[in-house]
C-alpha cells in the first residue's frame, strides 16, 4: 500500500475564502482533508468586555458591529434584551418597521452569503448579482438610519426616526422584485450541474449532530429541523404574520444553499404583510435618560438571527451600565462543525463548507 | 531593470535626475503605471471588506480605475487595503503579509478601526490603529467607509503616486 | 489586399536576392522577421485581449469595466505591464533558484512556438509543416513541464498543489483533446494545417464533426486552465496556485503565456474546425482573425458564466466521459468514411 | 440535468451582456446621498452652550471640549470643542442629544487624509464671538459701544417677539414679511445680523432682508422638489 504523507495547509487567516479572520488548518493527505484545525480568536475586540463600561444606550452601535451583515438583526436582540429587563413597552409603528428592517437585514445578509458561496465556488458573475440587488437594501438603509451598512436605526424604546416618504415605495418595488432575484440567483447557479457536482452530498450535516452540536439556523433547518425562533418562542410581533418554515432533509451544502435563497421569499412575504398592516403613530417609546435595571435582574432574550439563535445574557447590578454581558452566537457555535462535515472530503469542500455555513468572523470572534 | 526599493537609492536617482534627463522621463513614467493600476490585496474582518466588495460590485465598480485586480497573494499585490481592526493576534500575520509584497507597495487604512482601532479602541486586544506597525500611505475615515469614498482615498493615493513622492520607514 | 503579406514577403526576399545574398540566407533572414512579426502580433493581442476580457467580463456583470484611461480604458493593460516590469522581483530563499526562474521563460517560448504551424491566410505560415498538427498538439502538452517546474521551485504548499492538480489536468485532457482532432485528420487525409483548410473548402468540419468540436472545446477549456477549469491559479482556493510565489514581470510571463496560450488554441479551433482563413469578401487573414476573435468570446462568456468544477469530478469527467466520446467519435468518424466508399461518394 | 443548467445559465449572462450597465461614475457624477446620510460631523460654536449631553452620550469619546469660568457671570465660557473622528462610530447619539442642534452631519465623505492628525477636528473660539461677550460681560468698556449693544439686543428682543412691525418698514410685499419673520423667530444668527444692521446701517439692513428672504425662497422651492421627487 502506498504510505500516506500527512501535511496541513493553513487557509487563512489572510485569504480570499475565508469571509475574515477564519483560520482553517487543514489536515491533508494528498487531496483528501483529514481533519481541519478551526482556529479562533483573529477577530476578537473583546465586545463582550467593553460592553461593561457602557451605558445600555450607547452599547446598541457596537451589536451592529458584531452580525455586520445583518446589520439590525443583533441590534434589534439587544435593544429587545434590554427592553425586556428594564420592562419598556414599544408602540405599535416601531414594532411593525423593526420587522421590516430586521426582514431586510435578513435578505441582505442570504444575499450576501449567496455571493460569496458564488465568488468563493469561482462563478464571480453570482457575486455581482448578488450584490447587485442588495445595493437596494443598503439604499433603504441609508434613508431611513442615514448609514448604508451600519445604519443604528433600531434603539431602545423604538427606532430612530419616523421612516421617510419614500421609504414605503422602495420597500414594495423590492418586495415584488424578490421571485425574480430568486429565479436568477438559481438559473445562474442552483440548475447549473457544475454547482451541483460541487455542492451535492458535499459536507453532509446529519440531524443528530446538528442538535449535538447546538447548530441552529438554516443550517439547523437544511438538517431536517423545521426549528425557527420567530414561530418557536416569538418575539416582537412576529405571532401576527403569516409565513412558513423552509426545511430539507439532506444536510448537504446544497441544501443549505438552497435554504437561503428559500427564506428570500419568505422574507418577502413577512415585509409584505408588515407594508400592509403599518399603522399609524409614535415610533418611540418615552424612556428616561438614564437607564438603569434593578440590581440583581438578569435577562435573556434571543431572536431568530439570519445566522441562527442570536442570544443575549444581561445581568444588571443597578447601574446605568451592564454588569455583564453575554453574547451567544450562533455564527461561532455553528463553525463547530466545519471539522466534521469536511473530514474525508476533497480540500475544495473545505471552501464550500465554509461557503455554506456562512459563519461571521465578527459575530463568533466578538 | 532600474529599481529603488530603499530610500537612499531613492535619493540617487533624485541626484542624478539633475544630470540626466532620461531617468526623470522614465521616472514619471514608471509612476504613471503605477498609479493606474494599484492591484490591491484586501485584508478585512470586519464591516468594511463588505463595503470593498461592494465597491468591486456593478453599482460602484472600482474596474473603472483599473484597480479591479483583487489578488490573493502578497507577492503579485501593489497595495494592501487594510479594512479591520487589528487584534494582537492578526498583528503577525499582518506583518507577514506586508513583508512579502514586493516594493514599491502602499497602505491604504480603510475605516476607523484601521485608522485607530475606531470603536474597538477601549478592547484590550485591539491595537490603535494600523499604523503602529507597517506605515500608512492613505487614512480613509468612516465606520463603514462608503465605496466612494474608498475611490476617493484611493485616487488621493494616486495624486500621492503621481508626484513621486514614496517613503518607507 | 488578399497577398498584401505575402507580396510583402516575396519582396524582400527578391530585395535581399538583389542585395548580393544567397537565396538560403534570405530565406533564413525571412524567417527571422516572420518570427518578429509573430512577436508583434503575440503582444498586441495579448494588450488587446486582456483590455477585452476585462470589459466583457464587466459587461457580463452589468459593470462598465476600465474606462478611465484611454478611449474605453484600452491603455489599461500598458499601464499594467508598465508597472510589473517596475515591481521588486522577489525569489524565495527556499526555492530552487534554477527552475524557479527558468519556469516562466520556459512557459512563455513554448506558447509562442504554437505560432509556428497557424496559417494566418492563404499561404502564410511561418513554417509550412507536413506534421503541423502533430507539432502542436505536443507543443502544447509541453507547458505542462512549465507549471510543474513553477510548483516544484516556489517550494510553496500552494504552488505545488496547484502544479499536481494542472498536471494532472493537462495530461488527462491531452489524450482526448488529440483524439478529437483525429477525426478531422482521418476526413482530410493530412496533418498538415493548410490542407486541412483546404478540405474545408465546401463544408466546415465543425458540421461533419460536432462531437469532435465540442470534445475539443471542453478539452481546450482545461488545457488552457480557463474557468471553469482553472484549477493550477484557482484564486479562492489556493490563492495563486502555481504562480503564488511569482512576482512582477515573472509573474507577467506567465499571465502573458496563458493569453497566448488562449489565441493558439482558439486558432487552432477556427483552423481545423471553422474553416480557417476561407471566407467571401474579406482577405484571409481577416477571417482568420475573426473566427479566432470568435471562438475566444465564447472562451470569456464560459468563464463569467460557470463556477469551478472540482478536481475529482474534472479528472472523472474526463477518463469516463471525454476519452470514450471521442474514441467513439473515431470510430463512427471511420465507419462514416467507410460508408462513403462504399457508396462511392468519395 | 444534461448541460440545461448550464445552457441557462449562460442565457442569463449573455442577456445582461446586453443590458444597460447599472455603474455609477463616482468621481464624474457625485452620488445621490440620502437627506439623513451622515458624511461628516459638523460643529457649530456659537450655537454650543456646553452642557456636555454630547461627551456623555457618546458611547466612544468622540467629543471633547474646554470651557473656563468667566469672572462675573456663572455662564461657562466654551474654549475649544474637538472632535476626534478617528473614533466616531457615525451612530447620530450626540445630534439626537443636543438640545441646541450644534452638532450634525453633512453629506461630505470625502474624508481621506495623508496624516492621521487631520482627522481630528478641534473647533477654536472664533474671535468675534470674544468682542461680543467681553462687551456683554464687561460694561466699563467704550460707552458708545456698549449703548449700541443694548440697542441691538433690544431690537433683536423686539424683532424675536413681534417681527412684522417692524420688518415692514423694510420689505413691502407682505409674503415677503411673513417669511422673513418666520426665519427671525426660528434662526438666531440672521435674527442678530439685522438688528445689528438696522441700528447701524438701515439702507443696508433693507438690503440684507431682501437677500435673505430671496435665499430663503430657493431653500423653499428646493425643499419643496426635493420632497416631491
Amino acid at each position: 500500500m502506498m504510505q500516506s504523507d500527512i501535511y496541513n495547509v493553513n487557509v487563512g487567516p489572510i485569504h480570499p475564502s475565508t469571509h475574515g479572520g477564519l483560520h482553517a488548518e487543514a489536515v491533508m493527505d494528498g487531496e483528501i482533508i483529514q481533519d481541519v484545525i478551526v482556529h479562533l480568536g483573529y477577530v476578537h475586540r473583546s465586545v463582550e468586555k467593553i460592553a461593561e463600561s457602557k451605558t445600555y444606550q450607547q452599547f446598541v452601535p457596537y451589536t451592529a458591529r458584531l452580525d455586520y451583515l445583518a446589520t439590525n438583526l443583533p441590534v434589534l436582540g439587544y435593544c429587545q434584551a434590554v427592553e425586556k429587563l428594564l420592562g419598556i413597552e414599544v408602540p405599535e409603528r416601531a414594532e411593525y418597521i423593526r420587522i421590516i428592517m430586521a426582514e431586510l437585514s435578513r435578505i441582505a445578509s442570504h444575499q450576501i452569503a449567496i455571493s460569496a458561496t458564488g465568488i468563493d465556488l469561482g462563478a464571480t458573475t453570482g457575486l455581482m448579482y448578488g450584490m447587485r440587488d442588495r445595493e437596494r437594501i443598503m439604499n433603504i438603509f441609508e434613508m431611513t438610519g442615514g448609514q448604508r451598512l451600519l445604519s443604528s436605526y433600531i434603539r431602545i424604546g423604538g427606532v430612530g426616526a419616523d421612516i421617510p416618504d419614500e421609504f414605503i415605495p422602495a420597500v414594495q418595488s423590492f418586495v415584488n422584485d424578490i421571485p425574480k432575484m430568486m429565479d436568477e440567483y438559481n438559473g445562474l447557479m442552483t440548475g447549473n450541474e457544475i454547482w451541483e457536482a460541487r455542492m451535492k452530498g458535499v459536507g453532509i450535516l446529519s440531524k443528530e449532530d446538528a442538535v449535538k452540536y447546538g447548530v441552529t439556523g438554516p443550517n439547523l433547518r437544511a438538517s431536517g429541523i423545521a426549528y425557527d425562533i420567530r414561530k418557536a418562542e416569538p418575539y416582537g410581533i412576529y405571532d401576527r404574520f403569516d409565513f412558513d418554515i423552509p426545511a430539507r432533509s439532506g444536510g448537504d451544502s446544497l441544501d443549505r444553499w438552497n435554504i437561503r435563497i428559500e427564506e428570500l421569499g419568505e422574507s418577502g412575504r413577512i415585509i409584505q404583510q408588515a407594508l400592509d398592516n403599518l399603522p399609524e403613530g409614535e415610533v418611540k417609546a418615552k424612556i428616561p435618560k438614564v437607564l438603569k435595571a434593578e440590581a440583581g435582574t438578569e435577562v435573556y432574550h434571543r431572536i431568530e438571527s439570519a445566522k441562527g439563535e442570536l442570544g443575549y445574557y444581561i445581568v444588571s447590578d443597578g447601574g446605568n451600565k451592564p454588569y455583564r454581558l453575554h453574547v451567544r452566537a450562533p455564527s461561532f457555535i455553528n463553525l463547530m462543525v466545519l471539522p466534521l462535515v469536511c473530514r474525508g472530503g476533497v480540500f475544495q469542500d473545505l471552501i464550500t463548507n465554509i461557503a455554506t455555513l456562512d459563519p461571521i468572523l465578527g459575530e463568533s470572534d466578538r | 531593470m532600474v529599481l529603488e526599493t530603499k530610500n537612499d537609492q531613492l535619493n540617487d536617482v533624485e541626484e542624478l535626475a539633475g544630470n540626466n534627463i532620461l531617468v526623470t522621463t522614465f521616472e514619471k513614467l514608471w509612476n504613471w503605471g503605477r498609479s493606474w493600476s494599484f492591484w490591491p490585496l484586501n485584508y478585512g474582518c470586519n464591516c468594511c471588506p463588505i463595503e470593498v466588495m461592494a465597491a468591486g460590485a456593478g453599482r460602484f465598480d472600482q474596474a473603472r480605475f483599473g484597480y479591479e485586480v483583487v489578488r490573493a497573494v502578497p507577492r503579485q499585490a501593489d497595495l494592501l487595503t487594510v479594512a479591520g481592526p487589528i487584534t494582537l493576534k492578526m498583528k503577525p500575520a499582518i506583518e507577514r503579509v506586508w513583508a512579502q509584497m514586493p516594493e514599491p507597495k502602499w497602505v491604504i487604512a480603510m475605516g476607523n478601526c484601521a485608522v485607530s482601532g475606531g470603536p474597538f479602541k477601549d478592547g484590550y486586544s485591539v491595537l490603535p490603529g494600523v499604523d503602529s506597525i507597517i506605515p500608512v500611505d492613505v487614512y480613509i475615515p468612516g465606520c463603514p467607509v462608503r465605496p466612494e469614498a474608498l475611490f476617493h482615498g484611493m485616487l488621493e493615493l494616486k495624486k500621492k503616486v503621481q508626484q513621486g513622492e514614496y517613503r518607507r520607514s | 489586399m488578399e497577398h498584401l503579406f505575402t507580396n510583402l514577403a516575396t519582396a524582400l526576399t527578391g530585395w535581399m536576392i538583389t542585395l548580393g545574398l544567397s537565396p538560403v540566407w534570405a530565406d533564413v533572414i525571412l524567417l527571422l522577421v516572420k518570427w518578429i512579426i509573430i512577436i508583434t502580433i503575440i503582444t498586441l493581442n495579448i494588450i488587446i485581449l486582456i483590455w477585452l476580457e476585462r470589459k466583457v467580463s464587466a459587461f457580463f456583470q452589468e459593470r462598465l469595466g476600465p474606462n478611465r484611461l484611454g478611449p474605453f480604458g484600452i491603455f489599461q493593460t500598458i499601464a499594467d505591464a508598465i508597472k510589473l516590469l517596475t515591481k521588486e522581483d522577489i525569489v524565495p530563499s527556499a526555492a530552487d533558484k534554477l527552475i524557479f526562474k527558468t519556469a516562466p521563460m520556459f512557459f512563455i517560448v513554448v506558447a509562442v512556438m504554437l505560432y509556428t504551424v497557424i496559417p494566418m491566410g492563404q499561404g502564410m505560415e511561418v513554417i509550412n509543416l507536413n506534421i503541423g498538427l502533430l507539432f502542436f498538439i505536443s507543443m502544447g502538452s509541453l507547458s505542462t513541464i512549465a507549471l510543474l517546474m513553477a510548483g516544484w521551485g516556489s517550494d510553496n504548499k500552494w504552488s505545488l498543489m496547484g502544479a499536481v492538480r494542472s498536471v494532472a489536468q493537462m495530461i488527462s485532457y491531452e489524450i482526448p483533446l488529440a483524439f478529437s482532432l483525429l477525426g478531422v485528420v482521418m476526413i482530410s487525409g493530412s496533418l498538415n494545417l493548410q490542407d486541412i483548410v483546404a478540405a474545408q473548402d465546401n463544408i466546415w468540419f465543425v458540421i461533419l464533426q460536432p462531437i469532435a468540436f465540442l470534445t475539443y472545446f471542453i478539452a481546450a477549456t482545461a488545457e488552457l486552465n480557463r474557468g471553469p477549469f482553472d484549477m493550477p491559479e484557482a484564486e479562492q482556493e489556493l490563492t495563486g496556485g502555481a504562480y503564488t510565489e511569482y512576482t512582477g514581470m515573472r509573474w507577467a510571463l506567465f499571465f502573458l503565456a496563458e493569453y497566448t496560450n488562449l489565441v493558439a488554441v482558439s486558432a487552432l479551433m477556427a483552423t481545423v474546425f471553422l474553416g480557417g482563413w476561407q471566407g467571401p469578401w474579406l482577405p484571409s487573414w481577416l477571417w482568420i482573425i475573426i473566427k479566432t476573435y470568435g471562438v475566444i468570446l465564447v472562451f470569456f462568456w464560459v468563464k463569467w458564466t460557470f463556477p469551478r468544477i472540482r478536481m475529482d469530478h474534472l479528472m472523472s469527467f474526463s477518463w469516463k466521459v471525454l476519452v470514450p466520446v471521442s474514441l467513439g467519435n473515431i470510430l463512427l468518424t471511420g465507419a462514416g468514411i467507410y460508408f462513403c466508399q462504399w457508396m462511392g461518394w468519395c | 440535468m444534461n448541460g440545461q443548467g448550464l445552457i441557462k445559465g449562460l442565457g442569463i449572462t449573455l442577456k445582461h451582456f446586453f443590458q444597460k450597465e447599472i455603474t455609477e461614475q463616482y468621481p464624474d457624477v457625485m452620488p445621490e446621498l440620502a437627506t439623513r446620510f451622515r458624511g461628516c460631523l459638523q460643529f457649530e460654536f456659537e450655537k454650543c452652550i456646553a452642557c456636555g449631553i454630547c461627551v456623555n452620550s457618546c458611547p466612544n469619546n468622540v467629543l471633547s471640549f474646554e470651557t473656563e469660568k468667566s469672572e462675573n457671570s456663572k455662564k461657562k465660557k466654551l474654549l475649544s470643542y474637538t472632535i476626534d473622528f478617528q473614533y466616531c462610530m457615525f451612530c447620530n447619539l450626540c445630534v439626537e442629544g443636543c438640545p441646541k442642534d450644534c452638532l450634525h452631519f453633512d453629506h461630505d465623505f470625502e474624508l481621506s487624509t495623508f496624516s492621521r492628525d487631520d482627522i481630528k477636528r478641534v473647533y477654536l473660539r472664533p474671535a468675534e464671538m470674544d468682542e461680543e461677550k467681553e462687551a456683554d460681560a464687561a460694561p466699563v468698556q467704550d460707552e458708545q459701544e456698549s449703548k449700541e449693544q443694548k440697542q441691538i439686543d433690544a431690537m433683536l428682543k423686539a424683532l424675536q417677539k413681534n417681527p412684522q412691525k417692524i420688518l415692514a418698514k423694510m420689505l413691502e410685499q407682505e409674503e415677503d414679511i411673513g417669511i422673513l419673520s418666520e426665519l427671525m423667530q426660528s434662526n438666531e444668527k440672521t435674527a442678530g445680523k439685522i438688528a445689528e444692521l438696522l441700528v447701524k446701517d438701515k439702507e443696508k439692513a433693507a438690503k440684507v432682508a431682501a437677500g435673505f428672504v430671496t435665499k430663503e425662497k430657493k431653500n423653499r422651492l428646493q425643499a419643496e422638489k426635493g420632497g416631491e421627487e
